[in-house]
């Protein structure tokens, strides 16, 4: 078994001042939670010899919401806004986690219908959530402009939300026993339509941001995770697969009609640089998007018509005692959520296995020996959405 | 302008640079690139291509407090971070204005009755000027927020003497 | 190895309930006393189960559905039980590192230990209870060092205390937090700093 | 031209002190005749001075605002929005008027901890030393407030100051985000003086004088088309060498992708991370103030300075000839911002150990070579010329 990666080797400071014969003294840092690359109300206490980093410690907890508390005392129906504030960039993948565990424990599963239109609409909304992470991972690295088409792209997808279940951000649509309504008339053609429209826009990301002279050189090589290091702290989703682990839940613990799709599980192979640093970690992100694409159009092409929630679940849910826990891929790695019942209509605990809160454990070892403009980069790339890491 | 400020009665000149000011002030709201949760979200889609707040002049997002006019308040805000908001607030410049957006910075939100670390609204730290509704709201409502905000600073009398009253001095944290 | 088969909506249910099986088994062998608790109810319901269980008074006796899990009797020796876990039955990774307080009344929580295997592609479940006045256990960091911030965050919540935690801060309450706000008996604050949280 | 000889030929004549004096002393005739004798020479002469400032002050007033506004405008237009539109009417054109009034009335801080005279002294020494460079720049025939035989050397000596203002700044903001700042500042600009200064040599090899206004009315030729960059015969030295200086001044003057002294998305604002109000405001115009005199430069050296197709033929008419040239002027250098607004909105920043690197071991050595080929070029133009 590895040794868990040392926060700072206490020998530097004092075997500097040896070797150079001079007095330095390390420089603590602040780093949020309000700064631009935090990504939020992270705050990350640095340690920088000059503008080499030698320690790092995350505080958490700007943003602690008591959502798990707040699920031991609402019913399972009205905890479902709850859950789509976790991950705000990702509403319909929490909605969904929280729903199937709920289903485990009632023993009920969606119809077809439903199923296909949960799968369309997570895809979507990772396509979403990724296009944000790569923009704002180019804010992180100095280019601003990536962000703002990057926006473009999702604000069409935000109206596909909005059209089929009302809003922008928290949809709630997805829910126990199916989803909110069917799909309006023409919704899955103008699903079709963004389908197109995405092929010919991913190419424009790929050569303004991935492509760049200077944004390779800012993220190869930087913030290597070892795969290993990568398993032993729990990481998932691309920060797993971008350090070369082939790990994916939609293929090997295959959930809703995922066993049906074709698909590729795109796995980091240090296009540039060293595998696992940032850079394949975004690689993945970005390849990641056209194969959601290919899944909603198998989707499309599958999807039949009839009902798309269970007709015994209704706004009452009492499901049987029992303890179920369902993870899914999230577009950030693992989401569960582990529900305890003892069969009334609250549940007993309401656990969310957040995956940006792991991921986030591993950065701050990651950190020591990089400079300071990598600690951008590396918290950019791991793409943390507060809302998650600190519920 | 300290020196002149409020010290003056109505008068055509004062009226007219009082003009000129608020012009100045609501023309170029910079707002901190500050955002705490879903809202923040919300804010940013303002930033972007389709709501572009920039045309109203308030797209400059400074990321330091001291360049900073307006702060929104994106979200929910907790005792922890609620500390900070206060000493944001604090570093920021007078004339500063204050939007709370959304339901959690408005009063506690969906948090509002067991988020037991979640602040009843961040008006309880901080005075603020405009509240927006909606969880998170629509971009088009912060923008609308911002020309109520606007609207407001045009009132302002920056010479003459203030014949409001002042705003309540919200408690302090620490 | 091949993906698993799945067997439901929410994912395959066998893959799961075998990996329960051998695992009780492994850990008996070794000597360790752990009970396999499986569900009694059948994986679906029956039609219209659902609405005859949400009509369903809370006196009546209920079936168990959902997941299995394994509880380790000796709080004592769960060190040597994740180890084993770890190293002979190929579960390499920690998922989450829990707690459940699930009465008030209860004299004990219970620890919650998720682990997934990405060779056999399962889950597995530890538990083990932890007497609610000497709520202490090991800390799983030497086994698995991702558990390091679930239990931060389980030991603030709940008031539980890993022996061995290499940094037993608070993690997402303030460090002068009153209390442990995920146990049942926990009382709402009235105010903190002096501004009123109500 | 002389060439090869000028440099010897150039120092000793125009020793700097003498040279910063005004030279052809318009404005002090000008003033001459319109005051009563009785007035001495140095009263004239200080009040030239005072109204050179005066205008130049005004001038880079101007200039920084319609920068603001331009790189708003632009900023919108590459990320697909519109930028500013409503302030002022049409396209917020008085958008940055509103910012600077703003700016001028909002609260000025300075912190408790801060070391004051540093804090209070280093916006005023920016933008000084940034205002001052723009006494050699030749707008016009006859419009310029000094012709420095050294001009080119004057603004690269006179810009370098700022660094030393930003660096004060920085360190009595009493903020680590500004001491990074500041000292990224430094080590950036100390490393990127070299190849700047090494990239004007060419054009300085081929005009034979570091006169502004003679690299000026050097260019005159070909109906006014005779620029360096277009002269065929040096083609293979002007255009790397502008490629170089534009890459060095872009380091300079702290754009992107070499905007790490106020890099956002790492240091928060860097050395002006305290900086409120009219003192931040300083730091706003210095930055777009040094970007148009860096582009003045290039103007000047590379792309015939006030020199444009068949403008000569309007020589006849005085005020109109001199309005156009200043056109002309002021339109090449706002271009050459525009394309400096145009990298910043597309590239990504780079590493401060990447900006060392690019600076000493491909900036520098590729200078070198520049420079040697311009002088061996010349020594062929000047031996087959004769």
């Amino acid at each position: 078994m590895e040794e868990p990666p040392q926060t700072t080797p206490p020998d530097q400071h004092r075997l500097r001042e040896i070797e150079l014969d001079v007095r330095t003294q390390d420089v603590e840092i602040n780093m949020g939670p309000q700064h631009p690359a935090t990504h939020g109300v992270l705050r990350v206490l640095l340690r920088a010899d000059g503008e080499i980093l030698v320690g790092a410690e995350s505080h958490l907890g700007y943003l602690h919401r008591c959502a798990e508390k707040i699920g031991e005392n609402v019913d399972y129906i009205q905890y479902m806004p709850y859950t789509d504030r976790y991950d705000y960039l990702s509403s319909m993948n929490n909605n969904l986690s929280y729903s199937l565990a709920v289903e485990k424990l009632l023993g009920v599963e969606v119809p077809k219908r439903g199923q296909y239109l949960r799968t369309i609409l997570a895809e979507l909304n990772r396509i979403a959530s990724h296009l944000v992470a790569v923009g704002t991972y180019g804010i992180d690295i100095g280019a601003f402009t990536p962000f703002f088409y990057a926006l473009r792209e999702r604000e069409f997808l935000l109206d596909l939300f909005e059209k089929i279940c009302g809003a922008r951000l928290t949809y709630s649509y997805i829910r126990p026993g199916g989803v909110m309504n069917d799909a309006p008339a023409g919704w899955l053609n103008k699903v079709a339509e963004f389908c197109d429209i995405f092929d010919q826009k991913w190419p424009e990301y790929w050569n303004l941001l991935v492509q760049n002279k200077i944004f390779i050189e800012r993220t190869a090589n930087v913030g290597v995770m070892p795969a290993q290091t990568a398993i032993d702290w729990g990481c998932t989703g691309p920060m797993l697969r971008g350090s070369g682990v082939d790990w994916d839940l939609r293929r090997d613990q295959p959930y809703l009609v995922y066993d049906q799709l074709d698909f590729k599980v795109i796995v980091g192979e240090g296009y540039r640089g060293t595998l696992g640093d940032c850079f394949d970690r975004n690689f993945v992100r970005m390849y990641e998007m056209l194969e959601s694409i290919k899944m909603v159009r198998q989707c499309l092409a599958a999807i039949e018509e009839g009902e798309v929630s269970h007709p015994d679940v209704s706004l009452t849910i009492r499901p049987a005692p029992g303890e179920a826990y369902v993870g899914i891929e999230n577009p950030r790695g693992e989401l569960g959520h582990y529900v305890v019942s003892d069969g009334t209509k609250i549940a007993k605990r309401m656990r969310c296995r957040a995956p940006s809160f792991v991921n986030l454990s591993v950065v701050e070892h990651t950190l020591p020996g990089c400079m300071l403009a990598d600690a951008a980069a590396i918290i950019g790339a791991t793409d943390i959405v507060i809302g998650e890491t600190d519920r | 302008m300290g020196l002149l400020t409020e010290k003056f009665d109505d008068n055509v000149l004062t009226t007219r640079v009082d003009w000129l000011l608020n012009w100045a002030r609501l023309s170029s709201i910079w707002p901190m690139t500050f955002g705490l949760a879903c809202c923040a979200i919300e804010m940013m889609a303002v930033g972007a291509s389709r709501f572009d707040i920039d045309r109203f002049g308030a797209g400059a997002f400074r990321a330091t407090p001291r360049q900073a006019d307006l702060m929104i308040v994106a979200g929910t805000v907790n005792f922890k971070m609620g500390e900070r908001v206060k000493r944001l607030y604090d570093q920021m410049p007078s004339p500063k204005y204050v939007i709370a957006m959304g339901a959690c910075a408005t009063g506690g939100g969906p948090y509002y009755k067991f988020g037991y670390t979640v602040m009843k609204g961040v008006d309880r730290i901080i005075p603020v000027d405009v509240y927006i509704a909606g969880c998170p709201p629509r971009p088009e409502a912060l923008l609308e927020g911002l020309m109520l905000l606007q609207e407001k600073i045009r009132r302002q009398k920056v010479l003459r003497a203030p014949q409001l009253e002042e705003k309540p001095k919200a408690p302090s944290l620490v | 190895m091949e993906a698993p088969k799945r067997d439901t909506a929410w994912g395959p249910m066998e893959v799961h309930f075998q990996a329960a099986r051998e695992a009780h088994a492994a850990l008996q062998e070794a000597g360790l006393e752990v009970e396999l608790h499986q569900p009694n109810l059948p994986i679906f319901a029956e039609e219209g189960e659902a609405k005859r269980l949400a009509k369903k008074k809370a006196d009546e006796p209920h079936e168990w559905r959902g997941d299995a899990f394994l509880l380790l009797k000796d709080r004592e020796r769960l060190l040597e039980a994740l180890s084993l876990i770890r190293e002979q039955l190929a579960f390499q990774q920690i998922v989450d590192v829990t707690a459940v307080d699930f009465d008030a009344e209860d004299s004990v929580l219970w620890g919650v230990y998720q682990v997934l295997s990405l060779t056999k592609k399962a889950r597995l479940t530890l538990k083990v209870h932890l007497p609610k006045d000497d709520c202490r256990v090991a800390s799983a960091v030497s086994v698995y060092p991702g558990a390091d911030w679930h239990e931060r965050e389980s030991g603030e919540m709940y008031g539980i205390t890993y022996e061995g935690h290499p940094d037993p801060r608070n993690i997402l309450l303030p460090d002068d937090w009153v209390g442990y706000p995920l146990r049942k008996d926990y009382e709402f604050p009235e105010e903190y700093h002096g501004i009123s949280c109500v | 031209m002389k060439p090869l000889t000028i440099i010897a030929s150039a120092l000793p004549e125009a020793p700097v002190s003498e040279a910063a004096a005004p030279q052809g002393n318009g404005l002090t005739e000008m003033l001459a005749g319109w005051l009563p004798e009785s007035v001495p020479f140095w009263g004239l002469t200080l009040m030239a001075s005072g109204l050179a400032f005066g205008v130049i002050m005004a001038f880079v007033s101007v200039v920084a605002m319609f920068s603001t506004w331009l790189e708003r405008k632009v900023a919108g237009h590459i990320q697909i929005r519109l930028g500013p539109m409503r302030v002022g009417g049409w396209h917020g054109w008085a958008q940055a008027i509103a910012d600077g009034v703003k700016l001028l009335i909002k609260e000025d801080i300075i912190l408790a901890s801060a070391d004051r005279p540093l804090f209070k002294l280093a916006p005023a020494l920016v933008l000084g030393t940034a205002i001052s460079t723009f006494v050699v720049l030749p707008f016009a025939p006859g419009v310029m407030i000094a012709d420095v035989h050294l001009g080119i050397f004057f603004v690269i000596a006179i810009s370098s100051v700022t660094t030393i203002g930003v660096i004060m700044a920085g360190w009595g903001s009493n903020n680590k985000w500004s001491v990074y700042g500041a000292m990224r500042e430094a080590a950036q600009v100390a490393s990127y003086e070299i190849p700047l200064g090494l990239s004007l040599m060419p054009p300085v090899i081929y005009y034979g004088s570091f006169s502004l206004l003679e690299a000026t009315q050097a260019q005159s030729g070909w109906f006014g088309m005779h620029w360096y960059i277009l002269d065929p015969s040096v083609m293979l030295v002007s255009v790397p060498s502008f490629v170089l200086f534009f890459v060095a001044t872009l380091a300079e003057t702290k754009r992107a992708p070499f905007d790490l002294p106020e890099s956002e998305s790492e240091l928060v604002a860097g050395f002006h991370t305290e900086y409120s109000g009219i003192r931040f405001s300083f730091f706003f115009m210095e930055e777009y103030a040094a970007m148009f005199v860096m582009s003045a430069i290039a103007t000047v050296l590379w792309f015939g300075g006030w020199n444009f197709l068949g403008l000569a033929a309007l020589e006849g008419i005085p005020v109109l000839y001199t309005t156009a040239c200043m056109l002309v002027f002021i339109v090449k250098s706002m271009l050459l911002v525009f394309v400096m607004m145009w990298v910043r909105w597309t590239l990504p920043r780079l590493r401060i150990d990447q900006v060392m690197i690019l600076g000493y071991k491909y900036l520098t050595p590729l200078c070198l070579i520049v420079v040697f080929a311009a002088s061996l070029l010349e020594y062929l133009r000047f031996v087959l010329s004769n």
